[in-house]
């Protein structure tokens, strides 16, 4: 186990008393509460700890923070293991694990880096120009290509973690916990707002946590704590830490995704979820989203021991850790000063400091008095050492980043600081609408268009200076409570010391190094480089968003938080025109890769939809009964006995149906209370057929179509009153049904006084059938003579079953005589049950739907949505006797549009096959089964007929109607043969309908 | 046109890359044009690149308001496949993925088509119903197609969640083998380089803003750069085609939607297939970099905003992880927004408009990508022909008034 | 995620509502006067603008009324919401 | 009156007297099933005043007419679903007052539907009841904008549902009642659950 050879004595704000365990890449080491994986690894001395994605060039941590394009690890093992994880952003825990990504066999021996040799062979876009020929070979490259791309791995077993969401409301939401956000926070809060604030890292503070700035005279980061300790108790505002807003939506809607476990002091408990999506709806949103410091582009500016000046700060003040022993600082802003004094100060040795711009800066004082050499005008021209960085070279650059002459100067050490300015945080101004422009005088894309409802703060704003950022902060704060309609009164005045900002930048998008064979990196993460920006503009890729898919450029997991602007620069050189013109990218949700399972939430497993169940479910699983999925419903698709399969099920509830008496769970239908004076005109309209002239105690099917002519729900209505209907759907068209109703009665006919009242869920429905029927329900019944003669089909009576207020229509979808009851969903079970027993003397039987669907197909009997699809017309159905010409109803003008009406459509017919034909078959006109084949229809329907003891089946053909009698073929060409069929009226059995009506 | 291959490839790499020359031109626009083509998307470049290919008209312009492939072309989830169920989509679907299998060596650009196989499954006996229908057409219609049963798709995917208990249990599929992805951004790519290579114009950064038309006739366009005349126009705007539409005077059956998709980081290969589920409206694919790209159902409403609502990535990655347990710790990179246009039918609208010489090709909701070879193919005929295609004739915009629907609900994978 | 006024519920989230398409369009009296493109204008054709469009929405999860939405298809700004059979605020300060 | 003994309630399936016993000793959250209450469903056109007015007074006191609150009086809630209609909440066995209502509806044109079947009742309360409620509804449910005596129709995880707040039973607590399409019942308890198994449960005995 090694010693933490580069932590500074003192300081961090890391718990030196609680040692923490980890390895990587299967060595262990030691670190502190507090570290993250990088901040820990840097202490331990590792530099390398990844390949890049294409090249597989060794890379060590370049930042502090979620922009990190290189030390992407994978966490952990089995059905635990994440993919592709900052190192920058996992906080260690006792025993965590990680590993190197996308390297083979090992992080140090890397096979794929052979591409680094053949680069020259592999420029942007190369995959464009070759592998085309022979054809052939081409899935063997795509094989290759796809096996050396790719990062981590994906976990082998399912996650045993939770996830959770919350949707929360606030007056103010604040984007940010650095200087600007928390005094917003405070000025939004101290007015009465309800505030939730939110930052990415585990403590708030921003940059305060990674400098020696000070304000009211106590170090930056005390003060952080103390305004944060005082949101924390206030009643109204949300303090959130480790929780970054990923996503900006419509109306201040922002997802903010909060990392709730793995961390050392996460809550305890078997229950807590790993992640909490938190779905804010704002009335205001302050983004004090910070800035994010870019990179320098120079000749390899990606060695391992190369990171950014602001992250070798935050990992000497926050982690009290040393990146490096002997280091250079190179920038063009005033930014690199103050660092070269704190890394001096941590005991590193500061060898040059290298300023692009040729004014010294005012802060130059300080760094030059600690004996570090101030080279002015200078830049990085390129660097030594593989594994490691051994050495810069530095050298004057003229105007236009060209090295002037060979003057350049070499410096041995193993960290190079680099800043090359501040590229303010906008991704979450872009999500919502805003717009960047370039500022040249502050170096940087800075908010030109801020759409309303939003604010923004600090140098998220282009303002970098703690004095004016805090101003901002608490401005923004001021505003945001104001707009909601509150006061508030000003905050104590905060005097700064520290704190300069970057003063005057020196873009300089690339260092202009002639005849050199080495890559100047533009995106690191996606090893695109300044030559590819150049070749794809010299290509005709010259749009920004050509330039970013050509080379890739700002497309990995970083978003291209560190490259895009360098990109937009080198661009605009390449191009010779002003960056404003080039334009910006996007920039697409989320700001950091969010996990899938916390969007997904709990809707997953049991929970994934919801399971919906009728009042008879308990009894249903106990008969053993199997179940089919009807949209959300379980619905019994049969009830073995003994041994049976699913056909010799079928065939013994067939039968009981046929010659005896069958129960059936019929609860899933559509039920809708229609009451008021006019619902019979308002029904004449909405179903084709009429129903006005019902007379009371009756019920009709009837058929409903859509504007367009096609039949979209069937069913049957009742009128128990005068003025009260009752209107049955099928079970997927139950919603839809009730919310068509009310869009004509709200939207075109609010004159009709007609309100309807959705019961679905009211009624348990039970249907008895069978030439028994009457005897079983005979002993059950008051009231109400069963009769033929006084209680025929087709009519509804409420009595009394069992003692439970029933409904009882006389309807039949098997053909026989049948009787749906309808009782309180609380009694249907009591209802069932009393079924049960007294059916008992007639060998009741309860059947499901599978055995319903033979029944009623034998009758010629349709089901919408199985026989029928979205172009099927009443007539196509042979029903045009209930789609009437007298009166006008939805669809009726669409039945006489030319094709529509036009003779020889598909219609429904029956089909006596010589065997069983799967349904969706195609019968086919012609014999041959050479393709393509011409198909006149298919099989809808399709079941082997226990009355009938032969293979039955429906289906939809040209002008079928017409062909009755003949014979056709239907294709099985899996098989490549045919099945003759022939053609029937879709009524098997009972055509005169003596069973149902008796 | 400097040929691409291996070869050159090399050749050029000893001079460091600096003497590639251009894809494509950046010429001004000439005042006067036999066709221009309105919308520099796929279907746009297919359509100029076979008018200059097979009818050798190539004074030719596309108009691109923005960069070419920006639209649709750019945001899609690459998937190609013609498992259509009426006749007239899947001749036409057809001709699009057999131009596909042709089109690097047409192009002489690599599309990086990947014929990896598309799986549809089916959760329930009425999608079972509906997988049988589909696939005895399409076979009957000489396309590949096969059923899959749960054990044949668990062994194509085993990642898959066939286990009981699942909410939404697998019955089967259907497979077209020769289904797909194909690097979308190369296609518009490769499609351009050809069309200019053959002498088209093409024009970026070039809004319409207008048409002229005299007497019920198109005889140009203005534009953001000028006045344009031409013998004929085509649009072909996708996400955008009822804006165009009301320029021209006329009203289309089309409504615009955000289609959202995502991709997830990038990982080493996992997942071989091109699988969809409509029931609970995901499909998804791995790219060659190793990301994850999904798709899920539409928004509702109305938009060009390019991007959509939370709840429909929400339900998306639900039904995603059901389906793939093991995916849970995956992150989503990106995820974004297409407008598409969505015909009542969920078929294309190619043709003839109320104006003479005005060709509109549009409405091809979420499924245009797969479309694109075989779309531009039968527009250049019918610009060129100004009578339609014998494959367009059933897209023509009149199927709205005589009834003549292709309804192609059930063959999105999104239900509309 | 949009937050849509209902005029009856105040402003509630997206998911409660489902959209209708455009507003305004009006049932023919009499179909049969119609020809087939007239017929086919009022079932299919409709106003897809890029910019404000007027659309009928349902607070579907709320209290199941229908209204009016003006929006911006681009920005998804709301301007106005007002119940079915009622003039628009805007038509209203125009005297329409 | 039928027997009360043969009715079962929408989540009798769940035997949620069966998990009494696995109470947490300090739970945050409280899960109760609210069985049997007599639920009629009102629509009276938002015009007529008059039936407005006739059936208030059979309530014995006025139908709400803001959005989203409810009325009491005598034990019966009235809760605002929409300008024209209402949902009234009565004690189980208030058998009369759907005829008192008809009487003050006197044949005129308004809709009164029993749907005492149709709904799932959840009662949920505790520290973190609230929070629970927030996983999976949308709606602003903080105290000042969601005051006790209010209710809403909504979304809750991937169900319809009625909201209704109750008097909070101490300073810390809120009370809720969720009204679901009986179908839902159990889905929406088990989502329940585990939505606030982080919290931990306690499920009482129904009342």
């Amino acid at each position: 186990m090694s010693r933490q050879r580069f932590r500074i004595k003192e300081g961090g704000k890391i718990d030196r008393a609680r040692r923490v365990k980890f390895r990587f890449n299967g060595w262990n080491y030691t670190g502190y509460a507090g570290d993250t994986l990088a901040s820990a690894l840097l202490a331990n001395g590792v530099r390398l700890v990844g390949r890049s994605f294409k090249y597989h060039r060794p890379r060590g941590i370049y930042s502090a923070g979620p922009e990190e394009p290189n030390a992407l690890v994978q966490l952990g093992d089995g059905g635990q293991t994440v993919p592709n994880v900052r190192a920058t952003m996992v906080e260690l825990t006792d025993g965590l694990s990680a590993t190197s990504v996308n390297v083979w066999p090992s992080l140090r021996f890397d096979l794929l880096s052979i591409n680094d040799r053949v680069s020259h062979l592999l420029p942007a876009g190369f995959y464009y120009k070759t592998f085309m020929s022979p054809a052939f070979m081409w899935p063997t490259y795509e094989n290759w290509i796809r096996r050396s791309a790719g990062l981590g791995r994906v976990p082998e077993a399912p996650d045993p973690d939770r996830y959770d969401k919350r949707h929360v409301h606030c007056d103010v939401l604040v984007v940010g916990g650095g200087p600007a956000g928390l005094m917003a926070a405070q000025a939004a809060a101290q007015a009465g707002a309800r505030v939730i604030i939110a930052d990415e890292r585990a403590q708030m503070g921003g940059q305060l946590l990674a400098s020696s700035d000070q304000i009211g005279g106590q170090a930056g980061s005390d003060w952080a704590a103390e305004v944060t300790s005082d949101l924390a108790t206030r009643a109204d505002c949300e303090v959130l830490t480790r929780t970054t807003a990923a996503l900006f939506g419509d109306h201040n809607f922002v997802v903010l995704s909060q990392r709730v476990t793995g961390h050392v002091d996460a809550p305890e408990g078997n229950h807590v979820p790993r992640e909490r999506i938190w779905k804010v709806r704002a009335r205001q949103v302050v983004l004090a989203t910070g800035a994010t410091e870019r990179p320098l582009v120079f000749p390899d500016n990606d060695r391992p021991g190369i990171m950014l000046a602001s992250a070798a700060g935050d990992y000497v003040h926050r982690y009290g850790v040393r990146p490096g022993r002997t280091a250079v600082v190179a920038g063009n802003n005033d930014s690199i000063y103050p660092l070269a004094s704190d890394l001096r100060a941590a005991g590193v040795r500061v060898v040059a400091l290298a300023d692009a711009r040729n004014e010294p800066s005012p802060l130059a004082e300080v760094a030059r008095a600690d004996g570090v050499e101030i080279l002015t005008g200078h830049a990085v021209t390129g660097t030594k050492g593989r594994m490691r960085l051994r050495g810069v070279s530095l050298a004057p650059i003229a105007d236009d980043g060209l090295v002037s002459g060979n003057s350049a100067r070499r410096f041995s050490c193993d960290l190079l600081c680099v800043s090359g300015g501040f590229s303010p945080t906008a991704h979450l101004l872009s999500q919502a609408g805003g717009r960047l422009t370039f500022d040249e005088k502050r170096g940087c894309l800075v908010p030109a268009h801020i759409p309303r409802g939003i604010r923004m703060a600090g140098s998220a704003n282009g303002t970098f200076e703690l004095a004016a950022v805090l101003a901002e902060g608490e401005a923004a704060g001021v505003a945001a409570a104001e707009a909601v309609g509150l006061t508030t009164g000003a905050l104590p005045e905060a005097v700064v010391d520290g704190g300069h900002g970057p003063g005057a930048v020196r873009t300089l998008w690339k260092i202009v190094a002639d005849g050199r064979k080495t890559k100047q990196f533009v995106d690191l993460h996606n090893d695109a480089t300044t030559a590819d920006i150049a070749l794809a503009a010299r290509e005709g890729y010259r749009s920004v968003e050509h330039v970013k898919r050509y080379t890739t450029t700002g497309m990995g997991p970083d978003q291209g938080k560190l490259g895009n602007v360098n990109a937009l620069g080198v661009l605009a050189d390449e191009l010779g025109r002003p960056l404003n013109d080039v334009g910006t990218t996007t920039f697409r949700p989320p700001y950091t890769p969010v996990t899938f399972g916390a969007l997904a939430g709990r809707d997953i497993g049991a929970l994934a939809e919801p399971v919906r169940t009728t009042p008879l479910h308990a009894w249903h699983v106990r008969t053993g009964a199997k179940f089919e999925d009807v949209g959300q419903w379980k619905r019994p698709r049969y009830y073995p006995r003994g041994g049976e399969n699913m056909a010799q099920a079928v065939a013994r509830e067939c039968r009981h149906v046929r010659t005896g008496v069958g129960l059936l769970d019929a609860s899933t239908l559509g039920k809708i209370e229609l009451k008021g004076p006019d619902v019979g005109e308002f029904l004449n309209r909405i179903y084709s057929n009429r129903f006005d002239n019902l007379p009371v105690g009756r019920c009709r099917y009837g058929l409903m179509l859509g504007e367009d002519g096609m039949v979209f729900d069937d069913g049957v209505t009742a009128r128990l009153a005068e003025n009260h209907w009752y209107m049955t759907t099928t079970t997927g068209g139950a919603a839809r049904v009730h919310e068509w109703l009310e869009d004509w009665l709200q939207c075109e006919w609010p004159d009709l006084q007609v309100f309807t009242t959705s019961v679905s869920a009211q009624w348990a429905t039970v249907t008895l059938t069978g030439p028994n029927a009457r005897h079983v329900l005979a002993d059950l019944v008051e009231d109400i003579d069963l009769s033929a003669e006084k209680f025929p089909h087709l009519h509804v009576r409420e009595a009394r079953v069992v003692g439970l207020p029933a409904r009882i229509f006389r309807v039949s979808f098997t053909g026989e005589l049948s009787y749906e009851i309808n009782v309180p969903a609380r009694y249907g079970m009591a209802l069932w049950q009393a079924l049960v027993r007294a059916g008992e003397r007639f060998d009741i039987s309860p059947f499901g739907i599978e055995a319903l669907h033979v029944l009623r197909a034998e009758k010629g009997y349709i089901v919408v949505g199985h026989d029928t699809d979205a172009t099927v017309t009443p007539d196509d159905l042979g029903m045009r006797r209930i789609a009437g010409d007298k009166k006008d109803y939805l669809g009726r003008r669409s039945l006489r549009r030319s094709d529509t009406a036009q003779s020889g459509r598909r219609q429904l017919v029956g089909l006596l096959p010589e065997e069983f034909v799967p349904e969706g078959a195609q019968i086919i006109d012609g014999k041959k089964l050479k393709t393509p084949v011409p198909m006149i229809g298919h099989v809808t329907s399709s079941y082997i007929s226990t009355t009938l003891e032969r293979p039955i089946a429906m289906a939809l053909i040209e002008d079928g109607r017409n062909m009755v009698g003949e014979r056709v073929r239907i294709a099985l060409p899996f098989d490549q043969r045919v099945v003759m069929a022939e053609v029937t009226s879709p009524v098997f059995y009972d055509p005169e309908g003596s069973r149902l009506n008796d | 046109m400097t040929r691409y291959s291996a070869l050159n490839l090399w050749r050029h790499s000893r001079q460091g890359h600096t003497q590639w020359p251009e894809a494509w031109g950046s010429p001004e626009p000439k005042s006067d044009y036999d066709v221009i083509i309105v919308g520099g998307g796929g279907h746009g470049l297919a359509t100029a690149h076979y008018l200059a290919k097979n009818h050798g008209i190539t004074n030719v312009a596309v108009l691109e308001k923005g960069w070419i492939g920006g639209g649709n072309t750019g945001r899609n989830t690459t998937i190609l496949r013609s498992n259509y169920l009426w006749d007239e989509s899947a001749a036409l679907y057809e001709l699009s993925l057999k131009l596909y299998e042709g089109l690097s060596k047409d192009l002489n650009y690599n599309i990086m088509l990947s014929q990896r196989g598309v799986i549809n499954l089916a959760h329930t006996e009425h999608e079972m119903r509906e997988v049988s229908r589909r696939v005895n057409a399409i076979r009957l219609n000489g396309i590949d197609s096969e059923i899959l049963t749960p054990e044949q798709i668990k062994e194509m995917v085993p990642i898959l969640n066939t286990g009981p208990g699942g909410r939404y249990p697998v019955l089967g599929g259907a497979l077209q083998r020769r289904g797909g992805v194909a690097r979308h951004d190369a296609v518009a790519w490769g499609l351009a380089r050809a069309a200019d290579s053959r002498g088209v114009d093409i024009i970026q950064n070039c809004e319409v803003t207008g048409f002229n038309i005299r007497s019920g006739q198109v005889e140009g366009v203005e534009t953001t750069l000028g006045p344009i005349s031409a013998k004929k126009v085509g649009v072909v705007v996708a996400g955008h085609a009822g804006v165009l539409a009301d320029l021209a005077g006329f009203r289309l059956p089309i409504e615009s939607h955000p289609l959202q998709a995502l991709v997830s980081e990038p990982l080493k290969p996992f997942f071989n297939v091109v699988l969809m589920s409509g029931t609970v409206h995901v499909y998804l694919s791995q790219s060659d970099r190793g990301e994850l790209v999904m798709g899920a159902g539409m928004d509702t409403y109305n938009s060009y905003a390019q991007r959509g609502s939370l709840p429909i990535i929400e339900q998306m990655l639900g039904a995603c992880l059901e389906l793939f347990p093991v995916l849970s710790r995956l992150k989503v990179m990106r995820m974004w927004g297409g407008i598409v246009d969505i015909c009542p039918d969920a078929s294309p609208i190619i043709g003839k408009t109320p104006v003479d010489n005005l060709f509109f090709n549009c409405g091809w909701g979420t499924g245009g990508f797969k479309a694109t070879p075989g779309s531009g193919y039968v527009f250049a005929d019918t610009i060129a022909k100004g009578e339609p295609h014998a494959l367009a004739a059933p897209f023509s915009l009149d199927r709205f008034s005589t009834g003549a629907l292709i309804d192609e609900h059930g063959a999105a994978a999104v239900a509309h | 995620m949009l937050l849509i006024p209902c005029p009856w519920c105040g402003a509630r989230a997206e998911k409660e509502f489902k959209p209708g398409g455009e507003a305004g369009i009006v049932r023919p009296l009499d179909p049969d006067a119609l020809d087939d493109a007239a017929w086919a204008d009022y079932l299919f054709n409709r106003a897809n603008p890029k910019g404000w469009h007027r659309e009928r929405w349902i607070h579907a999860l709320g209290c199941r009324r229908w209204f009016n939405v003006e929006r911006h298809t681009a920005t998804h700004e709301i301007r106005a919401t007002w119940p079915m059979g009622e003039t628009s605020p805007d038509d209203v300060e125009r005297g329409k | 009156m039928t027997d009360r003994s043969f009715a079962q309630s929408p989540l009798a399936a769940l035997h949620i007297d069966g998990r009494v016993a696995d109470a947490s000793a300090n739970p945050g959250v409280r899960l109760q099933e609210r069985r049997f209450p007599d639920l009629l469903n009102l629509r009276i056109a938002v015009a007529d005043h008059a039936i407005r007015q006739a059936v208030g007074q059979a309530l014995g006191g006025v139908l709400p007419h803001q959005a989203n609150t409810t009325s009491e009086a005598g034990g019966v809630v009235v809760c605002w679903l929409g300008p024209d209609e209402w949902l009234i909440i009565a004690p189980h066995g208030s058998d009369s007052l759907a005829y008192q209502l008809d009487a003050a509806i006197g044949g005129q044109h308004a809709a009164l539907t029993d749907i005492s079947d149709a709904r799932a009742v959840i009662r949920l309360s505790g520290r973190h009841a609230r929070e629970v409620l927030e996983k999976g509804c949308d709606l602003d449910l903080h105290a000042k904008i969601f005051a006790i005596g209010d209710c809403a129709q909504s979304g809750l995880a991937q169900a319809a549902v009625l909201l209704r707040r109750l008097a909070d039973p101490a300073p810390d607590e809120t009370t809720w009642e969720i009204y679901v399409e009986r179908s839902f019942g159990t889905y929406l308890w088990m989502w329940l659950e585990d939505a606030a198994l982080e919290y931990e449960l306690a499920v009482e005995i129904s009342d």
